[in-house]
């Protein structure tokens, strides 16, 4: 995990920090940074921590504490800082192509442009294509084709 | 058959409606907007999905976000609760061109009862009593203050498509009313995008007393029994009880056939309530709430009918469980626990720090909060619903000061110490109720 | 007249009785060990006073204590709750010689009772069935085989002093009754102090069905009616019930007489049980508690009384509020939520992060627990009673399964799940249930 | 784990810091640290802060987190490191004298030796006379004569 200087180091960081708290779990790579305002800040205390959530049978990614809010991400090794990310503005269901047997829009890797199309979102037979809102690479695309996504949930990373 | 809800709503009814569903061992599926992530109901429906920003618009209210929410979940009925979606008839009907169910009455129900002004036309053609007025919306200022004089002064003018007192004005002689007529056109057409008014004799201390109705697709529609929500605030009730001191059985029954009278008129389905004011031995239709309402569970307390279940069993093609009305006993007073200051009534969004809950007989308490939970700031402020029971009213109230003494929530401000001083005012405890209850309390300093 | 209660105990009945003594005006002290400061019981008494250390006889086990509390909080009552002190003979009576005033039955009926041979002996004079067996405590081995052929093996062997299960021994046959004198008195003398033992006809597979009895001090015993308590593991109950399914109208009748004939016996005043053994449409006493009892809500939701406020308005010489026995009307049953494993039984304290409540009808919660309470390892397992009400059986246990399943704990282990499965046995559902319905669900893989 | 001068180090840091705890496990890996300044955290997060304790009554000093909790106390002033206390054993009445003519046992400022008798907590009419278990100079008397203690309760401050 740590070693020894690092932690302290990082109990330093912290408390020198603006944030309230900071919670890594390495299996299942679990991140947590709750960047409320120290000031603000009642006891960091996650009240119904997500325990409870996945004690239920949860078909839709929604347990998960969403990507969109802000700092926290299960993503870790994506470095967070450095990248764009575009959020589904609807709930609907993430196709990666026009049609089952073209080609998807795009792959990791690919180089697009601002404005360009990146996938489908279908929602009520509706086919709304998401545009890129800035240049750059793709570089994690966070959705399985055919997947059902929620508002505000990531579909891809860019590095600018 | 019904097996996966989508319940398009948040809050206590979001709970209240998982757990009928729970018992009925129907699937759910919660939608909750960003504000909402760490939401009760979120944690307890089977499956939750984000469906938008916190502001309302775009995410309870929002027709489409709820309906692919339903699509990708693979629901296949749709519960709106109360407050949002519930009274759109054209969102009803989108549910069920979508091939889902629509937990609730009839959309053309839901449209005409909508329509204020056509509400009262339909049910007092069936001989249910209407207060003296006109029949439809006034065409002119003329007309107005003719059918003034013909109904006597004060009359009231309401909002064709309105609700939640807006657009309405009361005049106490013709000037008044000459002033109102324009004022509340105006008010009408920007709050409710029809400056369509009517008018209607004005009762100045009535009571509000409605009637539970529940219907199913057997052609069955039976009328439960009353409820009195005569302490309101700016139209918001605040405490609602069941059953009402000033009805006895002969009344009750006339209530309720007027009531039936007036959901069969629309060929009611599901839960709805039709409301009348009361005043010195006489009811007059208000209006009908075609959904569940917040103050349901005084009725399933001194009836032991769970609604909620009733209306997913409706939903699903069953027929009602009880097949008359059936009869109330003791005495049941809901008192709504608001986030807001007790004094100014501001709200008070935040987040709770402490709670400790009435223990004890008698005690009944809806609610989704928790310690730690963030109340946001972007919907109505209720916390929580705490139902007595006592085998009397009395003994309601005795219960009531105990639960209320016990029931602390820390970190924000609620209507706890508001309701604590209204069970201690004579007229409350006497039962001598009215619409202007609290505008005379608020007076008195209560 | 009594304006001050001290409360002798601590967890969901400290909050019981805080409850009952908001209703009446009554103002509370707490008691509390070290291990209890953060406790609600601590929080919602208008005073509270630190008695000792963790450890019970050092705190609620400690007269001096208990007593010198009441002192210095110039409390006038004291209210015992149920275990700690509650069936001490020597506290009641130290209680009234210190001037205050005992919220429970007189020092004598508790001492009477608590010798379960004098208890059997006296209510059997009085004409109420007991089962065949010695009217005294044994003399000799060989008494006990002459009185065990006399009423036929297999029998059992109690101590005197007894309960909760110590000193008792069930014997087949003559040889395991010569073998098991010995350890049975040997095993009274180790627990009670006492050796002394008596000897019944055993019952296999009886039920275990009390009866719900209180006195006021103007020589009124009312017997409210029945409680089933046959799921019980290692004598501890686990989920308890009113009516019992057994029981009818005419049952009911003569079980009620023999509760109120052996209260009467006894001379008795406050909250008590009568337990009786059931078994082919006869029934047996066979110990009444001198108290208020754990599962007294269950009678409560069916009758809507309130027992806590009953014995202290009893305490305060007021008459009883009620003259006969109440209609039960519906169907309550209550489970005992335990802090412990679900399958292994083994206690599991700690601090509770996370609690979701049930809502909706016909639940009932009497709880101390709150997120963050840190359930301390020193006393007994009890978290919470969820206590549900149906119109009859059937929907009760409906509801118990929306409850339970809405119904979360984190961070520590409950008996959420154990209830859960209990409520899907047939033999649950069906109601065929006896004392060794847990042997039996427990063996198949419950 | 660490070995003990890092656990101490460890100490060290994070009381200097204004972090409020830090949590670590091996298995599994997950490390937790709450941000919340000291100042704000109540020692050990009482759950039901006195807010709502004080919206009642409480004739008895018991609603104040108790003296008698270890490092917690009122008396800021107090270095409490180098202090003794002797607290009462029972539940009972303070008194300062033998009897209400009496001069008081020991006054601020005093010396007492070990065994030295120091008040007299009455419970149930017997008087108990409480001693000292630690030789000194009296610093501070925390009851009023004739105040109602509780068991624990802080009754003196003794400098050794």
């Amino acid at each position: 995990m740590f070693n020894f200087d690092e932690l302290c180091q990082l109990i330093r960081v912290v408390s020198e920090s603006r944030i309230a708290g900071v919670e890594l779990e390495r299996d299942g790579v679990r991140l947590r940074i709750d960047g409320v305002p120290v000031a603000a800040a009642p006891a960091g205390t996650p009240l119904l921590p997500p325990t409870l959530g996945a004690s239920h049978p949860a078909a839709l990614p929604s347990a998960a504490p969403s990507p969109a809010v802000g700092q926290s991400t299960e993503e870790s090794e994506l470095d967070e800082a450095s990248l764009a990310f575009v959020t589904s503005p609807i709930v609907g269901t993430f196709y990666r192509a026009p049609n089952p047997d073209a080609e998807p829009y795009v792959k990791v890797g690919d180089r697009v442009e601002k404005g360009q199309v990146l996938c489908i979102v279908e929602a009520m037979k509706l086919m709304n294509e998401i545009e890129s809102d800035v240049s750059g690479t793709i570089v994690k695309i966070f959705p399985e084709n055919g997947q059902p996504v929620e508002f505000g949930e990531r579909l891809f990373a860019i590095r600018p | 058959m019904i097996q996966k809800v989508l319940i398009a709503n948040r809050g206590e009814i979001a709970l209240r409606i998982i757990a009928a569903c729970r018992e009925l061992g129907l699937s759910t599926v919660a939608v909750f907007s960003e504000a909402d992530r760490t939401s009760q109901h979120v944690r307890l429906a089977d499956e939750a999905v984000c469906i938008g920003p916190p502001f309302s618009k775009a995410s309870y209210l929002n027709v489409t976000a709820v309906l692919s929410a339903a699509e990708i979940s693979g629901a296949d009925a749709v519960h709106p609760g109360y407050g949002f979606l519930a009274e759109n008839a054209a969102f009803a009907e989108m549910v069920q061109e979508c091939g889902l169910t629509w937990v609730g009455p009839p959309p053309d129900a839901i449209r005409l009862m909508g329509d204020k002004a056509t509400a009262r036309r339909t049910v007092a053609e069936r001989g249910v009593p209407v207060l003296p007025g006109s029949a439809t919306p006034l065409t002119s200022r003329e007309e107005a203050v003719r059918l003034a004089y013909e109904v006597g002064f004060p009359v009231i003018l309401k909002a064709s498509a309105g609700g939640g007192g807006k657009g309405m004005r009361v005049a106490n002689d013709e000037r008044e009313l000459r002033h109102a007529f324009d004022t509340a056109r105006h008010e009408a057409e920007r709050a409710f995008g029809v400056a369509d008014v009517y008018l209607e004799k004005y009762l100045t201390a009535p009571r509000h007393i409605e009637i539970q109705v529940m219907g199913d697709n057997f052609g069955r529609v039976v009328a439960i029994g009353e409820r009195e929500c005569s302490i309101q605030r700016r139209h918001q009730k605040l405490i609602e009880e069941a059953p009402s001191v000033v009805v006895d059985e002969e009344l009750r029954r006339a209530m309720c056939a007027a009531a039936a009278a007036a959901a069969q008129a629309v060929g009611y389905r599901s839960a709805g309530t039709v409301e009348f004011l009361y005043d010195e031995g006489k009811f007059y239709f208000m209006e009908m709430n075609t959904r569940i309402q917040v103050e349901h569970p005084v009725t399933e307390e001194v009836t032991g009918l769970d609604l909620v279940v009733e209306q997913l069993n409706v939903a699903a093609g069953k027929p009602l469980s009880f097949r008359r009305r059936p009869k109330m006993v003791g005495h049941a007073i809901e008192f709504r626990i608001n986030a807001e200051d007790p004094v100014t009534f501001a709200p008070s969004p935040g987040q709770i720090t402490e709670l400790a809950l009435p223990v004890g007989p008698g005690i009944r308490l809806e609610t989704h909060i928790y310690t730690g939970y963030r109340v946001p700031p972007h919907y109505d402020s209720l916390l929580a619903k705490l139902i007595v029971r006592g085998r009397d009213r009395a003994e309601a109230i005795t219960r009531a000061r105990r639960a209320l003494s016990m029931f602390q929530v820390g970190g924000i401000k609620t209507s706890i110490p508001l309701h604590q001083r209204i069970i201690q005012d004579p007229d409350f405890q006497e039962g001598r109720l009215s619409t202007r209850f609290m505008e005379r309390f608020a007076a008195a300093g209560g």
